[in-house]
């Protein structure tokens, strides 16, 4: 009997002392590398430690985040958003309007998503913020979902200037940071919402994808963000694990630079098109054949996806058919030849997104098969830019998220106007779609917008200045042994206040 | 142990092909058969991609199996034995000749030089080799020319102290005096007195040098500045293959298996008598 | 001290050693007893070192003794390895070759005294390091405990190698070439000490191919010849009246005994040095030396080691210059016609080359006749199988009759003995001196010899040259 | 000879003295070295930095713009030439111009997680090496002198990534006894340290054994057991003490390949160190960085091997060639 009662005592308070003191273990790929908001604002956003004006849930739909409603007047100009009133940063003190539009006026002026946009002016007026724009743009929330626009304290910024410190408004504060790969959260006494289901948050981030799927299995960590797609199946066999995967909008696609002599005929660009394997590919490289991007945009990215559009998929025939059209013939070692010059090119890649140069080598195995002679360098993401910039490029193969703004109106403004940009179009430019998009980025009703949204696709799958390959999945796996587990497929919040350990 | 009496102590058969070094060699032999003329006999492409036969196992229609592309393993271990070890060989021979004839200058001459050479090559020992690799790389990523240099600029400093510590013993000994003495030269008491001394360790150096540079070359292809895809090279092979290491474990460990039969092959070959 | 046990006798008897089925060492027979040292003579490569090493039971892998060694009724050969490694130190002692090469160089020598008191006899460390301070005074070496062997002289080291001996306990010691490389003055203060121990009780046997160390020590003398003991008796009559040829060659060959050599007058120098000075980091070598070596001269340089007699020869072949002094040679003259023998042979010859090699690369390199040298080697009593060994599968004194032959090969005018005999048994010094000596006669090429033996410089020399 | 001390003395004081040399000269090499090579390098630096920053999903080309305002990157090169060598000069390594943190903060981060993982191998490779080289070298031919030989073959034949994942497939997931990764506690770096230790091991123990059969031929072996010690002490007093100086000179030299080899390493584990450090500060054209990492190391090297004279010194008081 006693020994029962003792046996229940001690089980009782371990059980009680752990969950006081364990903390939620997660685990990522993504190092601090400093921790200046431009830089690494999505961590802090992500792991609910600072908040922007807007949020965004799983839908895509904008909800409220510091800023518990907002309101365009009439002429479209003038933006209104109203702050939470009980929101207190972590060193106690409100957040108010003043700080609110300082901070925003100071990223305005930045090189982030915020910078994009037409504003005339940003200013405290009571309890709201109000940011008057010189041109109508119905997209504006959208924007301060972004992560570069979380409001910090002003105890953030040192004498320097420069954020020194993480002071935000979340659930979370920060307890100690250990740039680059460790930061420990602890839920924060200020936070006036629910309180946080575990108590504390230790992150680790860990690069390399083997070890990320073997902390997961091993049981060390408790929520483990970015799988590799080859270690996906061998964890969902795991009883302890619980795999969650999101269609997230982010796009592999070829860069193809359009002013260039090998790519100038969109006969040409289709013909890769044609020739490119999307669906061994991706059953091969990223284990789920549906990933095959039979057109820009996945499904998930509602409006922007249109399942009436003739796929691109594989034609090997009609590729050469094209090819010959447009005046390659093959040469002597089977490559193409057209004027004496043989179809050859350097296929740029980089390996900040690990599956890029695997893809690469798959893409350059597929264009030989018709005499395109590609050949992959792997080398850093800012050779892309720099290329594009001084005309050099020739096709890249890049990883294209459409959601730093949730609204794909953000990003699609940016990458296809004329001149094109660093990750959108290069030498390749179309009237119709610019126009198209400034008018969809004034328009709010969803109704009005859907016509134009499906113009914008079709012009951009005929004339293939990007040439998507496939899309892409956020595998996340969770312990068992904790619940409550929400994914988000924009990544803008992975709503760990709500994760509790389950009984 | 007293030698005075070695000379009642019958001699024993000296040979020079012991059964490890005969092993040792058959063993390289078999393993250049396969570098050089497998590529010939495997009609194969290396390169070609099969999708429907990703990560075949050994046996089927791939005596080897197949990667995760689906290429031949058979045609890419061949190719990949005749590039990583061509490769491997041309760095350390790059590192080992100036390596060697400094270490045998500074032995020889002494003096200012010797000391100025050793200073160059502490501090050389110091500067992260790593580094050195990286920013040769940078100016033409994914090629083989800067990462041999980078890779023979950091070896040659063993090669180089090996050789002038045990090139410069032998030089103090007073046989290289009577040679001297008997109106021999330089090249004659560097060639006969002190290549033979220094070549054992030169060789046991060499044969781990060599998977230092393939090994080298995959730790780069692990942080991804390594060759440009889809270059069949051994250390390379096994970094594009290990996210498969559950499914495929042998396909991972088939071009790590032959650079351990190339290192044992050298370390048999030049294996001197248990001593 | 506890009282070590004494043993009455140590005897060897039917010895033989052999290495697989050839048998190398063979009937061997003598017995050591209280106050009757024995000393073993002969050649190195005669096997004497080998009955040491058998009656010890260390004897290299791949060789074995067999017959019996008796200590006291206990037979040696018979214990198991455990049993014959319990005695060493304990029982039987061996006072090693060169100890200064036996002596652990990272080891302080008391430390190397204290570690027998401790591990052997278990003393605590305080008591250890008494009796090691105590064993060293004993050998004369109060002072020096804390000295490493780097820094303490031959005959010291010598010393403290007995202390390690009489710390051990030993009542059976085995003196290996205690003299090797020593020069007069040492070998008699190591003689006296190996006398001590006789007096003490123990019983020693002596390695040696040093005559006068027989003589001294007394006892019994055996003479081995090819392996086998062919002389064996009490010291006086051994010496006085050897029996066997090579015994009587052994006992004749002692320099002292040597005929006169004739020389014809000496011609003109091949060399000379005025006002040499050569000092040696802080200590000075020598000052204001002048010398000079003519044609069908042989001169001799004498003195305790270490006082730089090597040293002026090195600087008359050009090998060190000096710090001050003009040298001056025979204008016209090709350098390699001046050599210099070596005093250990084997150091003088590559390690890995067959004598067939060296010699053939040497002819070439001058294009001389193999036939010339075939000759010559006939001459000097070296068989031609001895061309496809390596220097240290060659004796001694042949290795050095082929240093001469090789040097002969290139017509000197000019040679430089440097201890050139040192290591070699008598006759075998006697036969390098002979052939020496009659090149000297045939060639007029003049001898620079450097030597510790006064009596050998005396016997040889026209003129000699004390230094230190 | 009754001042032997003292020579001991001022020999150690030479050791000391040129090893500061070294330092001094690693130091101006480096600096030099790091601003030519990184500024000589192709590519942007501008832009590069802004990768570094923001990522690669960012507006490089815009962020680039300011980076180069910032940065005062379009200066005359020999203008930032003077700037950057002046600094060092003072001694002040910067900030990071992709953290913007001090160098010396980061460093101090970053040469700690190495340190601590370094130390870490390097004693359990000491623990797993030398006995093993030990044991080989007195029983030449053995079994454990061919298993370790073929122990050391497999090793180096082995990228240590492959090895790390070994390793964590047998005691993270089979047994359990660690995590897989992870950087704070002891038992966070069991087993990086482990993988670099076995890769000391592999080549250790083969210098401890060679060193050890070198030992074993000498007379003065021979003699310490004729003088009637048992084996044991043997070996502890005469063999390890002797055997061990050329084992200590060669860690020196792993030293080396502890700093460098373990880029991979902590990649793979999850450890904040230098190696990863240097990687991403060249790729990401972080001079202040590049030059902080790479005098910390090479620092960090000189500081080794005047600990290895002054341990070879001690044990060895035999006079050295000069």
């Amino acid at each position: 009997m006693t020994t029962k009662l003792v046996a229940i005592a001690v089980a009782v308070l371990s059980m009680t002392g752990m969950a006081a003191a364990k903390p939620l273990k997660v685990v990522g790929p993504w190092e601090i590398a400093g921790i200046d908001p431009a830089q690494s604002g999505f961590v802090f956003s992500r792991m609910q430690v600072a908040e922007t004006l807007v949020s965004v849930d799983a839908d895509g739909k904008l909800t409220a985040g510091l800023a518990t409603s907002w309101s365009a007047a009439e002429d479209g100009l003038t933006w209104r958003f109203r702050l939470r009133e009980a929101a207190r940063f972590h060193d106690g003190s409100a957040v108010t309007a003043a700080i609110v539009a300082d901070t925003l006026r100071k990223v305005q002026g930045g090189a982030g998503a915020l910078s994009q946009v037409p504003v005339a002016g940003i200013e405290p007026d009571g309890e709201d913020v109000v940011i008057r724009l010189s041109k109508p743009f119905a997209a504006l929330p959208a924007y301060l979902v972004n992560y570069t626009t979380i409001i910090l304290a002003p105890s953030s910024i040192g004498a320097s200037g420069k954020v020194e410190r993480i002071v935000g408004s979340g659930p979370y504060r920060v307890k100690s940071l250990t740039p680059p790969l460790n930061m420990q959260l602890e839920a924060a006494a200020e936070w006036a919402g629910a309180k946080p289901g575990i108590a504390e948050v230790d992150y680790q981030a860990v690069g390399q994808g083997e070890t990320r799927a073997l902390m997961a299995e091993s049981g060390e960590a408790d929520l483990v963000f970015s799988m590799l797609p080859v270690s996906v199946e061998r964890l969902k066999r795991n009883p302890n694990l619980d795999v969650r995967i999101a269609t997230i909008p982010r796009t592999r696609l070829l860069k193809v630079n359009a002013a260039s002599p090998l790519f100038s005929d969109v006969r040409v660009r289709r013909a890769i098109s044609a020739t490119l394997d999307r669906e061994g590919t991706t059953r091969v490289i990223l284990r789920n054949a549906d990933l095959a991007a039979t057109q820009l945009f996945p499904k998930a990215l509602a409006g922007w996806h249109d399942p009436e559009l003739p796929p691109l998929k594989r034609d090997l025939a009609a590729a050469k058919a094209l090819l010959a059209e447009a005046g390659w013939t093959p040469g002597a070692d089977g490559v193409l030849h057209k004027d004496g010059k043989p179809f050859s090119f350097t296929l740029l890649t980089y390996a900040s997104w690990p599956e890029l140069p695997p893809i690469a080598t798959a893409i350059q195995a597929q264009l030989k098969q018709v005499g395109i002679d590609a050949k992959v360098s792997v080398g850093n993401a800012s050779e892309i830019p720099a290329r594009h910039k001084d005309g050099t490029l020739e096709m890249g193969l890049v990883s294209r998220l459409y959601s730093i703004v949730p609204d794909a109106i953000g990003t699609l403004r940016d990458d296809y106007k004329s001149g094109g940009s660093d990750w959108g179009a290069t030498g390749w430019s179309n009237d119709e779609l610019n126009a198209l998009v400034e008018t969809m980025a004034q328009t709010s009703d969803p109704a009005a917008r859907a016509p134009m949204q499906r113009r914008a696709i079709a012009i951009l799958q005929s004339e293939l200045p990007s040439i998507p390959v496939t899309w892409s999945e956020l595998a996340v796996v969770a312990n068992k042994r904790v619940t409550g587990l929400r994914i988000d497929p924009l990544e803008v919040n992975y709503g760990l206040a709500a994760i509790r350990w389950a009984q | 142990m007293s030698t005075a009496d070695a000379t009642l102590v019958p001699i024993t058969q000296r040979s020079w092909l012991t059964p490890s070094r005969m092993a040792g060699l058959a063993l390289l032999g078999l393993l250049a058969l396969f570098a050089l003329s497998g590529p010939l006999l495997v009609s194969v492409d290396p390169s070609e991609q099969d999708f429907a036969a990703s990560l075949a196992p050994p046996g089927s229609d791939y005596l080897l199996g197949a990667d995760h592309y689906g290429r031949s393993m058979l045609a890419r271990l061949a190719y990949g034995a005749r590039l990583s070890f061509g490769m491997a060989l041309l760095t350390v021979a790059t590192a080992a000749v100036p390596g060697i004839l400094l270490g045998l200058l500074a032995a020889w001459r002494g003096g200012w030089l010797e000391r100025v050479l050793d200073l160059v090559s502490t501090v050389l020992l110091a500067l992260p080799g790593l580094l050195l690799v990286l920013i040769l790389l940078a100016f033409a990523p994914g090629t083989f020319g800067p990462l041999y240099l980078g890779l023979a600029l950091t070896l040659w400093i063993e090669f180089y102290r090996v050789t002038w510590v045990t090139a410069g013993g032998v030089l103090k000994q007073p046989h290289v005096e009577a040679t001297r003495l008997l109106g021999f030269g330089t090249s004659y008491i560097l060639r006969s007195l002190v290549l033979p001394e220094i070549r054992p360790i030169l060789i046991t150096l060499s044969a781990f040098a060599m998977s230092t540079a393939i090994i080298a070359i995959s730790t780069l292809s692990a942080i991804s500045v390594g060759l440009r895809p889809p270059t069949p090279e051994l250390g390379a092979m096994i970094v594009e293959l290990l996210p498969y290491y559950a499914e495929a474990p042998l396909h991972v460990l088939m071009p790590g298996i032959l650079i351990f039969l190339l290192v044992l092959g050298l370390q048999l070959a030049t294996r001197s008598d248990a001593r | 001290m506890n009282a070590p046990v004494r043993f009455q006798a140590l005897t060897v008897s039917d010895l033989a050693i052999s290495a697989g089925t050839t048998t190398i060492v063979r009937d061997v027979a003598f017995t050591l007893a209280q106050g009757r040292p024995v000393t073993l003579l002969g050649a190195s490569g005669s096997g004497k070192s080998l009955v040491a090493h058998a009656i010890m039971g260390s004897l290299p892998t791949g060789l074995s003794a067999q017959g019996v060694i008796k200590l006291d009724g206990e037979d040696l050969l018979a214990g198991t390895p455990a049993q014959t490694r319990a005695r060493w130190g304990r029982t039987i002692a061996i006072l090693p070759q060169e100890p200064w090469l036996a002596l652990d160089p990272t080891m302080r020598i008391a430390g190397q005294v204290d570690e027998v008191h401790h591990h052997l006899h278990g003393f605590g460390s305080a008591a250890s390091s008494d009796r090691a301070r105590a064993d060293l005074a004993d050998v004369g070496l109060a002072g020096r405990e804390q000295a490493y062997p780097h820094e303490l002289s031959g005959g010291m080291c010598q010393r403290a190698a007995i202390a390690v001996t009489h710390a051990a306990g030993a009542s059976v010691v085995i003196a290996d070439e205690p003299t090797k490389g020593l020069d007069a003055a040492l070998r008699d203060g190591v003689v006296e000490r190996l006398l001590q121990e006789v007096e003490q009780g123990r019983l020693l046997l002596t390695i040696t191919h040093d005559i006068e160390v027989a003589a001294a020590l007394g006892g019994m003398v055996g003479v081995m010849l090819d392996g086998a003991l062919v002389e064996f008796g009490p010291a006086e009559q051994v010496l006085e009246q050897p029996r066997h040829d090579y015994a009587r060659a052994l006992i004749a060959a002692s320099p002292t005994k040597w005929p006169a050599s004739l020389l014809p007058a000496a011609g003109e120098a091949v060399v000379s040095a005025c006002g040499l000075s050569k000092r040696f980091g802080e200590r000075p070598l020598f000052d204001e030396l002048s010398i000079s070596v003519r044609r069908g001269e042989i001169v001799a340089i004498v003195g305790p080691s270490g006082c730089g007699k090597t040293t002026v020869g090195n600087i008359l072949l050009g090998l060190v210059a000096p710090d001050r002094g003009e040298v001056e040679r025979t204008a016209g003259m090709a350098p390699t016609r001046f050599q210099k023998l070596y005093q250990d042979p084997p150091a003088a010859f590559v390690p890995h080359q067959t004598l067939r090699q060296s010699l053939g690369d040497l002819l070439k390199l001058h294009g001389l006749d193999w036939m010339r040298a075939e000759a010559s080697m006939e001459r000097f009593g070296l068989g031609r199988e001895l061309l496809d060994r390596r220097p240290s599968e060659v004796s001694g004194g042949e290795l050095q009759r082929f240093a001469i032959l090789r040097a002969l090969l290139l017509d000197p005018v000019f040679l430089f003995a440097d201890e050139a005999t040192s290591r070699l048994d008598p006759v075998s010094q006697k036969d390098v001196f002979a052939i020496l000596i009659e090149a000297v006669r045939e060639r007029s090429l003049g001898l620079l010899m450097v030597t510790h033996e006064t009596a050998l410089a005396e016997t040889v020399a026209h003129r000699i040259l004390k230094l230190g | 000879m009754g001042s032997l001390p003292s020579a001991g003395r001022n020999r150690m004081k030479r050791l000391v003295l040129a090893r500061l040399l070294q330092a001094g000269l690693v130091m101006l090499v480096v600096g030099i070295l790091c601003f030519v090579l990184v500024r000589a390098l192709p590519g942007d630096p501008a832009m590069r930095i802004a990768a570094g920053r923001y990522g690669p999903d960012a507006n490089i080309t815009e962020a680039a713009e300011q980076v180069r305002r910032e940065l005062g990157l379009d200066q005359p090169l020999l203008v930032q030439l003077g700037a950057s060598l002046g600094q060092l000069a003072r001694l002040d390594l910067g900030h990071s111009v992709v953290t913007g943190l001090p160098i010396t903060k980061e460093l101090r981060i970053q040469l700690g997680a190495t340190l601590w993982l370094s130390g870490s191998a390097l004693a359990l490779s000491l623990l797993l090496g030398p006995p093993i080289g030990l044991l080989a070298g007195l029983r030449r031919g053995g079994w454990v002198d061919n298993a370790s030989l073929g122990g050391a073959i497999v090793l180096r034949s082995l990228p240590p990534f492959v090895l790390g994942l070994l390793l964590i497939l047998v005691f993270a997931m089979l047994l359990g006894l660690f995590p897989p990764a992870g950087y704070g506690t002891w038992r966070d770096l069991a087993l990086p340290a482990l993988t670099l230790a076995l890769g000391l091991a592999a080549v250790s123990s083969r210098v401890a054994r060679d060193a050890v059969a070198a030992v074993a031929r000498t007379p003065y072996l021979a003699f310490a057991r004729l003088k009637g010690l048992p084996e044991a002490v043997v070996v502890r007093r005469h063999v390890l003490r002797n055997a061990a100086i050329p084992v200590i000179s060669y860690l020196a030299l792993q030293a080396i390949y502890l700093i460098e080899g373990v880029v991979v390493v902590e990649t793979l584990f999850g450890i904040p160190g230098i190696g990863h450090a240097l990687v991403h500060a060249v790729i990401a054209r972080d001079v202040p960085m590049v030059q902080g990492t790479a005098l910390a190391m090479g620092l960090l090297f000189v500081v080794i091997a005047m600990a290895v004279d002054l341990a070879c010194h001690w044990l060895d008081p035999r006079p050295k060639r000069t």
